[in-house]
């Protein structure tokens, strides 16, 4: 394992204060325990937003603390969820009375954390709202009852649900818009290299040099099953497929095509992919609205891509559309 | 053998040294089902156990548990975190503020901390995860103690073996809840790793008694 | 070799396309010869600011045009320096009538094809002036006569001098802020991995998972040296000590620090680097104005990272805060 | 063996030939000390040559080579690309339209080539480049010219050798132009592929004379 870090246990801890040094016009860093929040938080009258996860994945979620999008994000140590509290300081730190929005991708951990810190919010007189992300469609969810994981989607549902925020929606509404978002996205992603974890110190699966993983998460772990290397429009045709018959998409439809590049993966790589994939839908008369390609949710340095669709409608491309100014995403400011 | 504040702590420490030996183990179970974090999520709980336990000692079995719920719930993260956060949690409640733990308490705190597993997580026994542990622990505990006047000792060889069973037992099984449901077929052939950290757990108690 | 494309003799020209799909609302694509133009090429009275190299390093060029930055980006084969054909229409594409600038980073492959191009550009009436760039600390250019490399501050002499030209600054006037710029600039990178060119199909060079290259370019070549491999603080001194010293920058002065990876290592690891940056340059007195972290300048796969340093003027500082709006690159619109 | 267009034609063909043959060994070479493109790129080139070649067919050598010199410049790129485009340039201009090249026009050729490269590059002998393949043939195509009469081939076989040997004479330099120059004292020890693919082409000169 050869990784640009001084040690596998404080790897969180000084990538996050390097972040925060960075960004230190946008976000300020709390320690111990550790969340990022918007330099401005708590926006009087404006609904917070928060989101977490295990770290790993960045820039999620820190990268999209600012104007538009989160309030606060709260990392956990390498993919593993934060824990309550971390989780509950972040949510009082953001709430303007408004109450708090947190958005939460679906893996045990991250519900359970969440769902503590959640009720001891409450408990302490912040209203609470939870959006649940589940886009990740090579999760069959009728026989595997943990459900579908968030991947892809996550970053929409932050951005859209953000914009929803930002323009004083109220807490239902901008919960509503997020779930509005994951019901209209879906993701699948391939693995060509597995990662590896600094504390575990060696790759999370291995994998044959003509082989990759179909259908994984963003955590290194192994996905639905392995099939031999293809080039790079079969792989495409493999992940978008599932992903538009899953959610239904037909001529006429206007959508949000998101290449997104698992760490690894050179950005010339996910302009192939993002090629056969805006022709593929262009062939079945789906207009590609906005795009959005690049390494936005990551699981360390995987080489590999998910590919998201979101259905548009005149809302959501307003709020897509809408300023943000983060450190990952940054558009009319 | 009594099982007295002094066993509980000797218990902790035994679990947090478990941990720390077992860490890469628990690593690589992880990683061929999960996400190659369960044994340093687990390591830094205890870890962090044994420095709550040195800070404040606590006067009672059911205190010490529950300042190693808290701690765990705080350091764990993941889903193990809150969900043995849970178990310690429910089995502080179930012992209340008696100094010692009779062998029928001790049964009973392991069918609290096991109700509280599947309480938080949904489990079902037979889904891979650490419920196929604390199952069978809790009913053997049950049955162990229910037999006649046991000694400690016989109630808690009781548990970790049939912890240990019920995490070997885990092996063929399809994950149908956690990280490694994701897997679908493919989960079959590995240990849970959480059933794994629980069964060391449980083989702790039987050292600290020993 | 394990890549998303489809045949290693098209990798540019399909990169380019999706590139230029999913960025239609900035950009124009020219196929045959190839070339990336601003949308609104050529804007009336404003000097053209072109660049171009070999592929492999995306975003640089074609992330980096739009508005406030490039007006024309040209590709070349994987690592391979584009040709006069391809140069010359792009030059002309883009000028307005005030003259072009031609970003060239300072190998003899770029040196000599945009020098050709500019013949032929000077030929058909248009004044061209060039901008070399040759930031690269870890080349001696005492003893190697193809003097240093052009690396990481080829971002910042694009953008800025991209801001010069936005705001109407005139041929020469927009050149010598590029040279200044460059002047102002120094940069050594280090490679924990190597990279694989898609022709190749093998790695650039062998290195044991106990080594690194130190004084890497951005080609995949080796570097300067081979090392044991240290942590992130130690490698990340080893960075910066040689651009300090080179650049003799001392206590008082205000710089922009620049952490850029190589492709395949995560953004989480950069602003460890980071960190330790900030903090070696705060202890010496130096004020870090503004910061730059992410993958902007790299080596397809590659894991590794470079560091750059340039001292900032008041006007430098103003000229980076100018709006952009690029694929890559964008703040202030 | 005369050397009139239709052995300029062979000659080139058999350099896209030897090209595409060689191509992953020059890769290999550049890989060591560049950045693994030479290979690719002079096939690339000469397959376009090929092409250009079929398109439209010169009437003189000096018309074949200079098809061939623009045709390099624009799709060769990197340094190889312009140097070889102007090391052809200057061949064809110095060959004029004459229908066949004596020995002594050859000598002349690669001199002119020579100086070409020289000129765009600015590399000196033992720089370790392709002027190290270039300068030896020149110097011994001339010598070969200048020594009584000679046959054609002589003067082709004179020139191959000693670009040959030039480029096997790179192995211990150390690069001072180029990208190889970058690695300093670590070039020592392998073989320039510009010198390389310089042999390959004076080499496929003496075949298409055989
Ligand atoms: N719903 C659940 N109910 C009971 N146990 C669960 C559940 N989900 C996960 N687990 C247990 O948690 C273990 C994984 O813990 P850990 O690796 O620390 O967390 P994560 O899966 O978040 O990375 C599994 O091996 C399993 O025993
Ligand atoms: N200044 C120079 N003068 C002469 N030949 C040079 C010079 N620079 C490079 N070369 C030749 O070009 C070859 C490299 O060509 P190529 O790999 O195609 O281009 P690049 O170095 O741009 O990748 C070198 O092996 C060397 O022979
Ligand atoms: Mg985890
Ligand atoms: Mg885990
Ligand atoms: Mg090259
Ligand atoms: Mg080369």
């Amino acid at each position: 394992m050869k990784k640009l870090i001084n040690d596998p246990k404080s790897v969180v801890d000084e990538s996050v204060q390097g972040f925060g040094q960075a960004h230190a016009d946008l976000v300020t860093v709390s320690a111990d325990p550790t969340y990022i929040t918007r330099k401005d938080a708590p926006v009087s009258g404006k609904v917070g937003l928060v989101s977490g996860g295990g770290s790993g994945h960045e820039p999620l979620h820190a990268g999209f603390v600012g104007r538009g999008m989160l309030d606060a994000a709260v990392p956990g140590a390498v993919f593993t969820s934060p824990t309550p509290d971390q989780i509950l300081p972040a949510t009082l730190a953001v709430n303007s009375g408004a109450g708090v929005v947190h958005i939460v991708k679906n893996y045990t951990g991250d519900v359970l954390n969440f769902e503590t810190a959640g009720e001891l919010a409450e408990a302490e007189g912040v209203n609470v709202r939870t959006v649940l992300v589940n886009d990740d469609v090579a999760v069959e969810d009728s026989l595997y009852t943990a459900g579908r994981r968030g991947v892809g989607g996550t970053v929409l549902v932050e951005k859209i649900a953000g914009a929803a925020a930002e323009r004083g929606d109220g807490l239902d509404a901008v919960a509503s818009i997020g779930e509005r978002v994951n019901s209209n996205v879906r993701t699948m992603g391939v693995a060509l290299t597995a990662c590896t974890v600094p504390h575990a110190g060696s790759p999370s699966f291995d994998l044959a040099e003509d082989e990759i993983e179909i259908g994984i998460g963003i955590h290194g772990e192994p996905g639905r099953h392995r099939i031999a290397m293809e080039n790079a429009d079969g792989i495409t045709d493999r992940l978008l497929e599932p992903v538009l018959t899953d959610l239904r998409i037909t001529s006429g439809d206007k959508v949000l095509l998101f290449v997104n590049g698992m760490g690894g993966t050179p950005l010339s790589e996910l302009y192939i992919v993002y090629r056969r994939a805006a022709q593929v839908l262009a062939d079945r008369g789906v207009a590609v609205e906005r795009s959005l390609v690049g390494n936005y949710i990551t699981a360390l340095e995987m080489q590999g891509c998910s590919i998201s669709v979101l259905r548009l409608d005149d809302e959501l491309t307003e709020l897509w559309d809408a300023p943000v100014h983060t450190a990952a995403l940054r558009w009319g400011v | 053998m009594v099982l007295d504040v002094n066993w509980t702590v000797k218990w902790l420490t035994l679990c947090a040294q478990a941990m720390a030996e077992h860490r890469v183990e628990l690593i690589e179970l992880d990683r061929a089902i999960g996400d190659s974090d369960h044994g340093e999520n687990m390591d830094r709980g205890f870890q962090a156990v044994l420095d709550k336990l040195s800070d404040s000692p606590p006067e009672t079995p059911g205190a010490a548990l529950k300042l190693t719920a808290m701690t765990l719930m705080s350091k764990v993260g993941g889903a193990a975190g809150p969900l043995y956060g849970t178990a310690f949690l429910r089995a502080a409640t179930s012992l209340g503020d008696s100094p010692e733990i009779a062998p029928a308490a001790w049964a009973g705190a392991l069918t609290a901390a096991r109700d509280g597993i599947v309480a938080r997580g949904k489990a079902e026994p037979g889904d891979k995860t650490m419920v196929d542990a604390w199952t069978p622990a809790a009913e053997a505990a049950s049955q162990a103690a229910a037999d006649g006047s046991p000694d400690a000792l016989t109630v808690l060889v009781a548990a970790a073996e049939a912890a240990e069973a019920g995490a070997v037992a885990t092996d063929p099984l399809v994950a149908r809840k956690g990280r490694a449901s994701y897997l679908g077929e493919r989960s079959a052939g590995h240990r849970d790793p959480g059933a794994a950290s629980s069964a060391l757990i449980l083989r702790a108690a039987v050292k600290a008694a020993a």
